[in-house]
């Protein structure tokens, strides 16, 4: 983020947001690509200067204006800062005062600008496939809600998606009010109802999980994506980093059915079925129940289980400090189970919170405060609604901001369920699935565009504040709902602002005014209660006696990684498989697929772009002779018109377990979504009014093939030593240097003494910027990469682009992994800017050069295209626009950052260490006379890094964050043998051998 | 055996040689004459308004920053927006004909649309704030616009001519406190200048000339 | 001289013959003024006229230090002086990197300088010249040889063409004609 | 107007020169090629019907060529298959190839001068003028590759409105000099030679347009003994200049890839492992045309078995040189004992790239051992084959040098693949059309034996008869 001054306050209202993007900067820019175009002496096209007829009060013309807002992930807020180029919002950055960012932001978060300006958002109310107005549509929905009333709403059901805003609450407890018999329903594709359940079986009512990471000294992840992109992911990933940091340093093992972020943190991590994991649990559940020292030797069936039982012994030995997550993969079993053995370990309320959900129908409740008091009717579940549909019990449905008829399960038959509704209407950002399907469709504001407010997973609220007018022309839910709430329509703003008035003087706290602008401007609300956890109703845990012993609904009916012999033979047709529907690690579950930011980043593992893909373990491979690229069907018992996917061979996924991303296949959701990867949904079964996570399949060759854009081809270092590691000392002492182990630290300091040159070396006299990367910290999570891409206008490209090797990204994330594939290493790659730059002599036209404080420029108005630089680059970190890739269309050249030169076809680009950033903040400290201190510059990359991986600064200056972090024993340079003398340097890996899990220790 | 040509004939042929050499020297003309920046002195942006700097500067004597308000805190000199118009012109003039887009403006909320005198390619990233705050005067790039009744460019604005500056400010810069000044300001002794470029921190130039100064 | 006589042209068949032919004349008359036309440069052609040494050699030296020096200024200037850039840390003045550039400019200027030179001081391009009035001169560049007696500077002295074409005929010219301009 | 002899069959003999030519049968030999006597145009359609499909064919490909081009530079350099890291594709490859075969004229001509070698003289005249075209197209190819070829010409010093200069050490603005030098100084070569010759053409040609054309060119050239001594002193110079210039060419092109540091490209040998490479292709091309030439032109009289054979003997000779660098660099590569170059040499061995690999090795080290047999350098068809081989080699290795090194450099996680697109193919197509084509305009027009020196041949040689 920009600095503190420019942070300013502004209560919007959405006139005087200009209703259009300022016209002058994008004129500007795109006047930019011609003037580009022109033969370099040729004049641009004459432009217009539009000045305001009014100048906003604080505005500065070409200054950034920062607001405060709120993003929903899942229904639950992500505070952030939206960057605005006169009115233009063109950057999200995390806000450091709220909880679920503290000043970072996931990939999702940065990609959110990109779908806010995206074209093909919903433009216009539509009537079966008409389009219609919102006179009509009003009318028709007042008429109808009339007819209702007659039943007292017997007929009528909402749909929602996960709901925090308490806004939101009280007008669907409102409309409940009004229509007694009226049913409330929500669906969350990326959620586990196995997770819901069991939260509801322990606690008797609706609650979610919190970990506090940085308390805990083990974390042990079942199959939990702890730093995925949900609502806590990046809060997650600070907290265990804190806790990593720490001395002891904590641990972290992970046990995966297929590669998630945690395993590359983990300090050892085990391959397996959800069925196995749930095994393991039952045997800890039981060993801790008996207060047993170790694991009962039903664990000789598993395999590794001495391995099990050093896990086992670490939990007992963090007692109250560890951490047991459970993942969306497994049951409900598995859940409860894992509820048990928090309890047993003394983990909740220390390390482990259940907090209450949708008890926040008045926000003076926040939840997890854990009142009782006139709690509205919890939502029922969406098999139920389908149900009703289907015995013509529903005469009006109204889903809000959701997708059913391609997120719900392909089992359940919504969409010709939905046929039998007379009238259904849709609110979304697309003209979607639902959209068509449904009688009416509206379409629906982004978070940026209108007022609202919502819950941090944690149980901090914060206002949804717009910063920009509606772009097309869509309507807030809150504006919907109030007319289900009360019959008239009320502005989000008033409705919004109403909630609050009421909770402040719930409160009795003083000045509404002064507190709904302090609440804007730092983005958060002042929250005092104190965290309180659930506790588990009593016997909770009885059942699972009871019933232990009996197969848990999820589990695989043969034992997994075995298969029966006919599917053993290759030749057989089909093959008995376990299934894992995985939230994908870019769309999630489907509501970022016309993202194309998110689109072309690869996942961490399989560095696929554009494409999902079935992801089986090497041996499962061999053993069915699948090869990368080949297309299976799947079937369920239940239903064997199955789906097609290709297979992607995963080292590190469990054996006999296929894994499914979620979020692909779409049909109806713009042209950047459509055409990509397959389905899952389709396959989804229900079993006990519970949408499977994990069910197992029928798995057909077809012969078919794909092909995959893949960014990385080689994961093996190749016995070279792009990442090192050093192992920590057995007696861990304070500072990280000194854990470091001796020959550990001679290796590592190889990378410091500089090798000797022919030529002398340059002076940098003023500042000499740096930056280095923290192996220990880096978990791969990507957020660098989209941050960079919006900061930098770097272009998107499409995948038979990526799949020719022409991606673009700044900063791509090299991932190396061991032939076993349980040791992986995620490795931030971009330019290193080196002091003897070998890119710089090979330039014919001097495009290329070192500026007076050590960054390696590049001016694209010079370059010619002789891609010599690139050739010679040994990081391979320049990226070359073969065709005109960069998009000067309205909507691409209003989110583009004025800042920075849009590039033309033909002329290399790179990192620049965020030169805008730089000259910024020299300007500014050139004004005020001053130089520019340590943290005046912060880079894209840096600025939203969940764990703060990512360090820069000036390494002239010895009392810099840089030079410190350069100076610990671990900093070494990337291929330092070939005396480029980059400026970018990482800090090694640390090791604790102790952690590994391999011998018994002490 | 014959001549292959008369002597008539190759006076004639020496003749039709000379064509293609002045062919060539009238190309290379043309591309030199091409390359010079396109500066058209005199020549004026017709305007919505036919604003007169000469009037607001030369006769009354308004200062830059009254209209021109982000020049110091931006890298935009900022354009005056209708309300700063009318703060005067709310009173005087208000029924002048040339004045009609100004209330037009007012009174629909659309901008008035002005044409660029000064642009610069968007590959070239100049900032005001800091050239005013490093004594660069308004006149050293937009010249005597209080003698402009309609505003001119007489700068080529090209590489060559920005870093004639950048490379030696010594001479070219004002003390801060008469940027805004029009007309030609009291010469400087040679110490004077000295001490006048350590005040601004413009003795070393390796900054001022870094390609990433301008260009991003 | 009598206006309107270029020379007397003899034709010879073999380039012995015209050999013979110069020395004889020369023998005769040591300042007479010959100019021979052959096909291809003949053995021993420039020894019987003696013909001064060239100044091409010297013409291609200057040419060459010509072009180095200037390719190794041009270098040095743009980086040193014009437009000093810091180049992947390279000092300013790396010379042994303007070695190529300094190299290839010598040879350029060596070259020019001899073709140039060479076509300069033969008096080329000359489209029209007296000689080609020579019946069968267009022989001269296939398989014969001539020889031309041009009359002296000083008009005074009379150029007898009667007696030059007899002489030449004697010296075994195949045909002897008078040149005129 | 003078006696003409017939010309006597090929004599197997080993002269350079089979006897009974005069001067003047020599020269109307030469000269009625061009001048439409004897020339294959001449003749009935049955004769002709080779030469006008060989132009039509050659042309649509300078068409395509054309065509092709503009698309490039509407669409960007993308059409190629290059990408990151192999950023350099056919390209590049075509460009060191064709500069490679631009190599064999000037040498033939110069360094054969000036080592008094008398069989350069019947081969030299149209060896330059491959040079000259092979020279051109590789010219072409580098501002093909640009990704803003409309600003190649920033390549060039020239003072302009940014004040800024090309980049001197970069190994591309040496070989625009290199390049460009090599160009104008064997056009210069090539021209002055020609002088004479076409003074013949001009005395010879009996329509007035022919007359001028050749006429104004001769520069009115009279054969004056004056000019001869002087002529004879500018063109020994120029082969001097030419003889150091014809190394430095090739070695400042093998310099594009020694000074990067990519494994592979970072290699001392590649100087004099380019040059030998270049007159091996070089020579390998000459006998690719001579051999057609002498058949369709019955000039077995001028070009001689002998010629084939020596020719021969220096292919010969290059390739063991060739070879030498090969074998040098898996030496250097393994002794030096660092992890990139080994790594690059062992996928060379057994990478995705090998087959090329092991096809060039075929080609270019052991094709070329049947040359130490006589019967085979002077076996027509056989050498035929054999020079269309080390064509097709060279072009090979100097795909793999430019796409395989940089095909797997240092960070594992950059590595990437090569694979030549639709237009890659079309573009080394063409330009070959564009040479052909080239090449049998200058056939057609102007002499492809240097007449003057065939002149002076023919009177030394009946002089050695006579002693």
């Amino acid at each position: 983020m920009r600095h503190p001054p420019a942070v300013r306050f502004h209560e919007t209202t959405l006139q005087d947001l200009p209703a259009n993007p300022h016209r002058r900067r994008l004129l500007k820019l795109m006047a930019a690509s011609t003037a580009l175009a022109g033969t370099g002496c040729t004049q641009a096209p004459p432009e217009k200067i539009m000045p305001y007829v009014n100048m906003p009060e604080g505005m500065v013309p070409g200054d950034p204006v920062f607001y405060a807002s709120t993003l929903l992930r899942n229904g639950f807020g992500i505070g952030v800062l939206v960057e605005t180029e006169s009115g233009r919002p063109i950057k999200i950055e995390g806000n450091t005062a709220h909880p679920a960012s503290l000043g970072a932001a996931d990939a999702q978060t940065q990609a959110a600008i990109l779908t806010l300006w995206d074209p093909e958002r919903s433009h216009t109310i539509m009537h079966r496939q008409e389009i219609s107005t919102r006179e009509a549509m009003l009318s028709m929905l007042i008429q109808r809600l009339d007819e209702e009333s007659q039943t007292g709403g017997r007929g009528l059901r909402l749909l929602t998606g996960p709901v925090s805003s308490p806004t939101l609450l009280s007008q669907i407890n409102a409309m409940l009010m009004r229509f007694p018999n009226a049913q409330w329903h929500m669906h969350d594709p990326a959620d586990s109802d196995a997770r819901a359940a069991a939260a509801l079986q322990v606690f008797g009512v609706p609650a979610r999980t919190l970990y506090h990471l940085e308390q805990a000294a083990v974390v042990l992840s079942v199959d939990a994506d702890l730093f995925g992109p949900s609502a806590d992911g990046v809060r997650n990933a600070h907290d265990f980093l804190a806790a990593r940091r720490r001395n002891p340093r904590a641990r972290m093992y992970a046990l995966e059915s297929s590669p998630n972020l945690c395993g590359s943190l983990a300090d050892s991590r085990q391959a397996m079925s959800p069925g196995e994991m749930e095994n393991m649990l039952e045997m800890m559940a039981a060993a801790l129940s008996n207060g047993a020292a170790a694991l009962s030797n039903g664990g000789a069936s598993l395999k590794s289980s001495s391995w099990l039982n050093r896990l086992y012994r670490q939990l007992l030995r963090a007692r109250g400090a560890c951490v047991v997550a459970a993942g969306h993969s497994l049951s409900l079993r598995a859940h409860v189970l894992v509820w048990h053995i928090n309890t047993m370990l003394g983990n909740l309320g220390k390390t482990v919170y259940a907090l209450e959900q949708y008890a926040a129908q008045q926000p003076g409740k926040a939840p997890g405060s854990g009142s009782q008091t006139a709690r509205p009717r919890r939502p029922a579940s969406l098999p139920e609604l389908t149900e009703a549909m289907r015995n013509d019990q529903v005469s009006t449905l109204v889903m809000v901001n959701v997708n059913p008829v391609y997120d719900a399960p392909g089992m359940l038959a919504f969409a010709p369920a939905l046929e039998h509704v007379p009238c259904s209407i849709h609110t979304g950002l697309y003209y979607d699935e639902t959209g068509r399907r449904a009688t009416w469709h509206v379409p629906q504001t982004h978070e940026l565009e209108s007022w609202s407010d919502a819950y941090s997973h944690d149980g901090i609220a914060s206002i949804v504040q717009p910063v920009i007018a509606p772009l097309y022309g869509a309507y807030s839910s809150h504006e919907l709902m109030s007319v289900l709430a009360s019959g008239q329509t009320a502005s989000a703003h008033a409705t919004t602002r109403a909630t609050w008035q009421e909770f402040w003087q719930a409160r009795g706290e003083a000045e509404f005014e002064q507190q709904w602008q302090a609440a804007l401007s730092c983005g958060v609300i002042a929250s005092h209660d104190k965290l309180h956890t659930l506790h588990p109703l009593q016997g909770a845990f009885d059942a699972l006696k009871a019933e232990s012993g009996a197969q848990p609904d999820a589990r695989p009916p043969n034992p997994p990684g075995v298969m029966t012999p006919s599917a053993a033979k290759p030749s057989s047709a089909t093959i008995g498989i376990t299934a894992v529907l995985a939230n994908d690690s870019n769309l999630v579950a489907g509501e970022f697929a016309n993202n194309a930011w998110l689109q072309e980043l690869p996942r961490p593992y399989s560095k696929i772009t554009w494409d999902n893909a079935a992801l089986i373990s090497p041996a499962s491979a061999r053993q069915h002779a699948l090869c990368n690229g080949d297309i299976v069907s799947l079937s369920t018992a239940d239903d064997d018109t199955g789906i097609l996917a290709p297979i992607w061979i995963m080292p590190g996924q469990a054996n006999g377990v296929i894994t499914l991303p979620l979020g692909y296949g779409r049909s109806h959701a713009g042209n950047t979504a459509q055409g990509h990867g397959f389905d899952v949904f389709a396959l989804q079964g229900v079993n006990g009014g519970l949408a499977l996570r994990t069910f197992s399949v029928t798995m057909r060759r077809t012969g078919q093939r794909h092909d995959f854009a893949v960014t990385q081809h080689e994961l093996h270092t190749q016995g070279r030593e792009p990442v090192r590691n050093v192992e920590t000392r057995r007696d861990s002492a304070p500072s990280n240097s000194s854990r470091v182990s001796e020959p550990a630290r001679a290796r590592a300091r190889s990378g410091e003494n500089e090798t000797p040159s022919l030529y002398p070396g340059h002076e940098y006299s003023s500042y000499a910027w740096g930056m280095t990367v923290d192996l220990d910290a880096c978990i791969g999570c990507n957020a660098c990469a989209i941050a960079c891409q919006a900061e930098n206008n770097i272009p998107v490209v499409g995948p038979e682009q990526v799949a020719m090797g022409r991606e673009m990204h700044w900063i791509r994330i090299d991932l190396y992994r061991e032939q076993s594939g349980n040791r992986t290493q995620f490795q931030p790659m971009a330019c290193q800017h080196c002091e003897n730059a070998p890119c710089e002599i090979v330039c014919p036209v001097g495009a290329t050069m070192h500026d007076s404080e050590g960054l390696n420029i590049q001016v694209y108005n010079r370059c010619v295209g002789t891609r010599f630089c690139s050739n010679n680059c040994p990081y391979k970190v320049r990226h070359f626009n073969f065709f005109q890739f960069s998009r000067n269309d309205p909507s691409a050249a209003a989110h583009a950052n004025p800042d920075v030169t849009v590039r033309q076809r033909g002329v290399m680009e790179k990192c620049t260490y965020c030169l805008q950033r730089i000259s910024h903040a020299r300007i500014q400290a050139q004004k005020a006379g001053r130089p520019i201190r340590d943290g005046d510059i912060v880079t894209a990359c840096q600025a939203t890094c969940p764990t703060n991986a990512i360090v820069f600064g000036d390494t002239n200056d010895p009392d810099s964050e840089v030079s410190r972090s350069k100076a610990s024993p671990r900093n070494y340079a990337v291929l330092e043998e070939l005396n480029t003398r980059p400026r970018t340097t990482y800090l090694a890996r640390l090791d604790d051998p102790a952690a590994r899990l391999e011998e018994d220790d002490d | 055996m014959a001549q292959l040509l008369e002597r008539s004939q190759v006076l004639l042929i020496k003749l039709i040689l000379l064509v293609p050499v002045g062919l060539v020297l009238l190309t290379i003309a043309g591309m030199v004459w091409r390359t010079t920046s396109p500066v058209e002195p005199g020549v004026a942006v017709p305007q919505p308004i036919p604003f007169s700097h000469k009037h607001h500067v030369g006769d009354d004597g308004i200062d830059c920053r009254y209209c021109h308000t982000s020049v110091e805190t931006s890298a935009s000199a900022g354009m005056p927006s209708t309300g700063i118009c009318l703060s005067c012109h709310s009173q005087l003039f208000r029924d002048a004909p040339a004045l009609g887009p100004l209330h037009e403006s007012m009174r629909t909320g659309k901008p008035i649309q002005w044409n660029r005198v000064y642009d610069l390619p968007d590959f070239v990233f100049f900032n005001h704030s800091v050239h005013v705050k490093k004594g660069v005067a308004c006149v050293t790039c937009h010249g005597r616009v209080d003698q402009m009744p309609i505003l001119v460019r007489n700068e080529s604005l090209d590489m060559q001519w920005c870093i004639g500056c950048h490379r030696d400010p010594t001479g070219k810069v004002v003390s801060p406190s008469h940027v805004t000044r029009m007309g030609t300001l009291p010469a400087l002794s040679e110490d004077e200048r000295r001490q006048l470029l350590h005040m601004l921190q413009l003795e070393n130039t390796q900054r001022l000339t870094d390609c990433s100064t301008c260009h991003r | 001289m009598k206006p309107g006589i270029y020379g007397v042209m003899g034709r010879f068949s073999t380039p012995d013959d015209l050999l013979d032919a110069i020395l004889a004349m020369r023998r005769t008359d040591p300042h007479i003024r010959l100019e021979v036309y052959t096909p291809y440069a003949v053995e021993g052609l420039a020894e019987a006229l003696d013909l001064p040494p060239s100044r091409i050699p010297r013409l291609t030296l200057i040419g060459g230090m010509l072009g180095a020096l200037g390719g190794y200024f041009m270098q040095w200037y743009a980086t040193v002086v014009s437009f000093p850039q810091n180049i992947g840390g390279r000092p300013l003045n790396s010379w042994p990197m303007f070695i190529p550039v300094t190299f290839e400019m010598a040879i350029l200027g060596a070259a020019l300088a001899a073709v140039f030179g060479m076509l300069f001081l033969n008096g080329l391009p000359r489209l029209y010249h007296p000689v080609f009035n020579t019946p069968c001169f267009d022989l001269a560049s296939r398989d014969r040889y001539f020889l031309c007696i041009r009359p002296q500077g000083d008009p005074t002295q009379r150029f007898d063409v009667a007696y030059y074409r007899q002489a030449l005929s004697q010296l075994g010219a195949v045909d002897t004609d008078e040149i005129r301009p | 107007m003078t006696e003409r002899k017939t010309e006597t069959a090929d004599s197997p003999g080993t002269s350079v020169l089979s006897a009974g030519w005069t001067p003047g049968s020599v020269t109307d030999k030469i000269s009625g090629i061009v001048l439409g006597r004897g020339g294959p145009w001449t003749r009935g359609w049955s004769e002709h019907w080779r030469w006008r499909t060989a132009i039509l064919l050659t042309f649509s490909g300078v068409l395509v060529f054309l065509a092709s081009s503009t698309w490039l530079f509407m669409r960007g350099v993308g059409l190629f298959g290059v990408n990151i890291p192999v950023a350099w594709g056919f390209a590049l490859g075509n460009f060191v190839w064709w500069i490679g075969i631009g190599h064999a004229g000037t040498f033939i001509s110069a360094i054969l001068l000036l080592l008094r070698q008398r069989w350069r003289t019947s081969i030299n005249r149209y060896a330059e003028a491959m040079t000259l075209f092979a020279a051109g197209i590789a010219g072409i190819f580098p501002i093909l590759h640009l990704g803003r070829p409309w600003f190649a010409y920033w390549l060039m010093p020239y003072p302009n409105r940014m004040e800024l200069w090309p980049q001197w050490r970069s190994p591309l603005v040496w070989d625009i000099f290199a390049i460009s030098t090599y160009l104008l100084v064997s056009l210069l070569f090539w021209y002055v030679g020609l002088i004479p010759d076409l003074a013949s053409l001009r005395d010879k040609a009996r329509t007035r347009g022919k007359q001028l054309a050749y006429g104004l060119f001769a520069l009115g050239w009279r054969g004056d003994a004056h000019h001869w001594h002087r002529y004879e002193t500018a063109y020994l110079l120029l082969a001097g200049l030419a003889t150091p210039l014809v190394v430095s060419v090739h070695t400042v092109v093998s310099l594009d890839f020694s000074i990067g540091n990519t494994p592979g490209y970072h290699s001392t040998i590649f100087p004099p492992y380019f040059v030998a490479g270049a007159l091996f292709s070089g020579f390998a091309m000459v006998i690719t045309l001579a051999i057609p030439l002498r058949h369709y032109f019955n000039l077995q009289g001028f070009i001689t078995l002998r010629h084939l054979d020596l020719a021969a003997k220096v292919i010969l000779a290059c390739s063991l040189i060739v070879a030498y660098g090969y074998l040098s660099e898996i030496f250097t590569a393994y002794y030096s004992g660092d992890p990139y170059e080994i790594h690059m040499t062992e996928d060379r061995f057994t990478g995705i790239y090998a087959p090329v690999y092991w096809s060039y090795i075929f080609c270019n080290v052991l094709v070329p051992q049947a040359l130490w047999w006589r019967g085979v350098r002077r076996k027509v068809s056989i050498l035929l084959i054999v020079s269309l081989l080390i064509n097709i080699g060279m072009w090979m290795e100097r795909f793999l040098i430019v796409v395989q090194s940089l095909h797997q450099d240092y960070l594992p996680s950059s590595w990437g693949l090569f694979v030549p697109s639709f237009w890659d193919w079309i573009f080394l197509l063409c330009s070959i059309a564009l040479f052909v084509w080239l090449f049998l305009m200058f056939i057609r027009y102007l002499p492809m034996i240097s007449m003057a020196e065939m002149r002076g041949l023919v009177q030394e040689t009946a002089e050695e008869n006579a002693s």
